[in-house]
């Protein structure tokens, strides 16, 4: 079961690198803004597993709960902010 | 001055169970802290939404939710083959949608459905008008035949009658 | 076997870090730095220390992202260096130097979770032993953090704050 | 049990790979957003259910379940907001070129 965990892991680690791949690449930054939701998503699945993995689903959980708030709020700040200035 | 409602008291229970999941111990002092948290959080939020809230159509969501995950899971599969197709064969379009959904709360709940299922994405709401970003035609499928909205429609108890 | 859980991690924490320095743009350099934040919170995660991973998540993806975002809108967003370029060979020199000086220091550091190292001996097995009946918190990281050294942690706040305050101000300033 | 939840992962692990596909391959911001929205809606869902199946009937299945609660709620108004400023700011949806 470990190494079933592991390999979901390093394919999520992969994934990964497609969206910072249209981080780094984005034509627009919505592009960038969309790559990065993706990533925190990604994140938070991360946190889950590996909180299974260790046996401490609890503790993480809490953390990927922070983490989702958060990533809304950041986002939002964002998504307004390009909103009020009006230019690509 | 306080004036405890219905409202809140339903509100500090939703919230008090999810202090209780996520704090995950017994203790009388934790749990006190939870309760007056709540019921504080519950207080300072109730009040601003224009229609009063009602528990019929929160227990009828409870039966329409299912129905939007069973579209979530076509409306993906179609995504699928459409992205994993070759030839790439997308026609992204723009729908003007009219509702003729009364309520904020109800109109609110039509947004999120349109964003939570794949292929449709809502992307601006004027009062009563929504503009839809669909994948293409047959995404946008459910919207047109007016399908989710009536659904919607019957959970808030309006009337969507056609003309 | 618990150890290869970090190196994908790791692997993406390098990545990221080269990329935010060597873009050339400044806006996917923010975003990349906030995806870099992401991944060291999670590798602090790994690590045990919940609570600096979650600092890291609050400051380092959400604020920072922010912060830098406002301030690049409000000024240049091309990377426009002040100083020569005459500095690049001595840099490439000075710094795998530095990097290996510092490898060699940490050779003679108490192995990773060693319990003969000197920090796990006197100080820590007091607050091991008591926290979980003092503060009835499962994490101890976060009873030293939240109860121990409680007024630390609140004046660190205090100053983290002023300068969120300074930071509105001097940026809400501009717009006029 | 556990061949259930490692079933679940992997379908989930399928949605997630369609989407980060479609991230690279969709040719714009409102299509990519499509794909993101893949990811969110029904490949997180599995995997997460597939995590909260390995637990067991716990209270650490509840505090998963709020999680995913919490991408499910917060997760449309992310992209409502993102799309809404990338059509405010005048951008356009891309079309096929007509021949």
């Amino acid at each position: 079961m470990k190494f079933f965990f592991l390999f979901v892991l390093i394919a999520l680690a992969v994934l990964i690198l497609v969206y910072l791949y249209r981080v780094v690449q984005g034509p627009t930054i919505y592009d960038r803004v969309l790559g990065l939701n993706g990533i925190s998503t990604k994140a938070i699945i991360l946190l889950v597993l590996i909180g299974t993995v260790y046996e401490r689903v609890d503790m993480f959980v809490d953390i990927s709960t922070g983490y989702a708030l958060l990533n809304l709020v950041g986002a939002l700040a964002i998504a307004k902010f390009l909103e009020q200035r009006g230019s690509v | 001055m306080l004036k405890v409602t219905m409202e809140m008291l339903l509100k500090t229970a939703a919230l008090f169970i999810i202090w209780l999941i996520l704090s995950g111990t017994s203790h009388p002092f934790n749990v006190g802290l939870g309760l007056v948290a709540s019921f504080v959080v519950a207080w300072l939020n109730s009040g601003h939404a224009d229609s009063p809230f009602r528990l019929v159509p929160a227990l009828r969501m409870l039966w329409y939710l299912p129905w939007l995950f069973g579209r979530i899971v076509q409306s993906s599969l179609h995504l699928t083959a459409l992205i994993l197709h070759p030839a790439l064969p997308i026609a992204p379009t723009l729908i003007y949608y009219r509702t003729r959904l009364q309520s904020q709360a109800a109109i609110v709940l039509l947004g999120n459905s349109i964003t939570l299922t794949p292929g449709t994405i809502t992307g601006e709401v004027n009062e009563q008008e929504l503009v839809v970003h669909a994948l293409d035609e047959e995404s946008g499928h459910d919207l047109t035949t007016r399908r989710l909205e009536q659904k919607i429609a019957h959970v808030f108890q309006e009337q969507t009658s056609s003309e | 076997m618990t150890f290869s859980f970090e190196v994908p991690l790791l692997i993406l924490l390098i990545l990221t870090a080269a990329g935010a320095i060597l873009v050339k743009d400044l806006v996917p350099a923010v975003f990349i730095l906030g995806s870099y934040s992401f991944f060291l919170a999670l590798v602090w995660a790994c690590l045990g220390a919940v609570d600096v991973a979650f600092v890291e998540a609050v400051v380092g993806a959400g604020l920072a992202t922010v912060f830098f975002l406002l301030t690049l809108f409000r000024t240049a967003q091309k990377d426009t260096r002040l100083y020569p370029s005459s500095y690049r060979g001595a840099a490439l020199i000075g710094l795998p130097l530095l990097g290996f000086l510092i490898l060699y220091a940490a050779n003679d550091l108490p192995k990773f979770g060693d319990p003969a190292s000197p920090a796990s001996v006197h100080v820590s097995p007091v607050y091991l032993e008591n926290s979980l009946h003092d503060t009835r918190t499962p994490n101890v990281v976060t009873s030293v953090l939240m109860d121990y050294r409680a007024l630390d942690t609140l004046i660190e706040t205090v100053v983290i704050f002023t300068a969120g305050i300074a930071c509105a101000l001097l940026l809400g300033r501009s717009r006029e | 049990m556990s061949a259930l939840a490692i079933a679940l992962i992997l379908a989930g692990l399928f949605f997630l790979v369609v989407a980060a596909i479609g991230m690279l391959r969709l040719p714009d911001v409102f299509t990519r957003c499509h794909a993101l929205s893949l990811t969110d809606s029904l490949g997180a869902f599995l995997v997460l259910a597939g995590l909260a199946v390995y637990q067991g009937f716990s209270l650490n299945l509840l505090k998963i379940l709020v999680v995913l609660m919490l991408i499910y709620l917060l997760n449309p108004v992310i992209a409502h907001a993102t799309i809404r400023a990338a059509l405010r700011s005048g951008l356009r949806p891309w079309r096929r070129e007509s021949p």
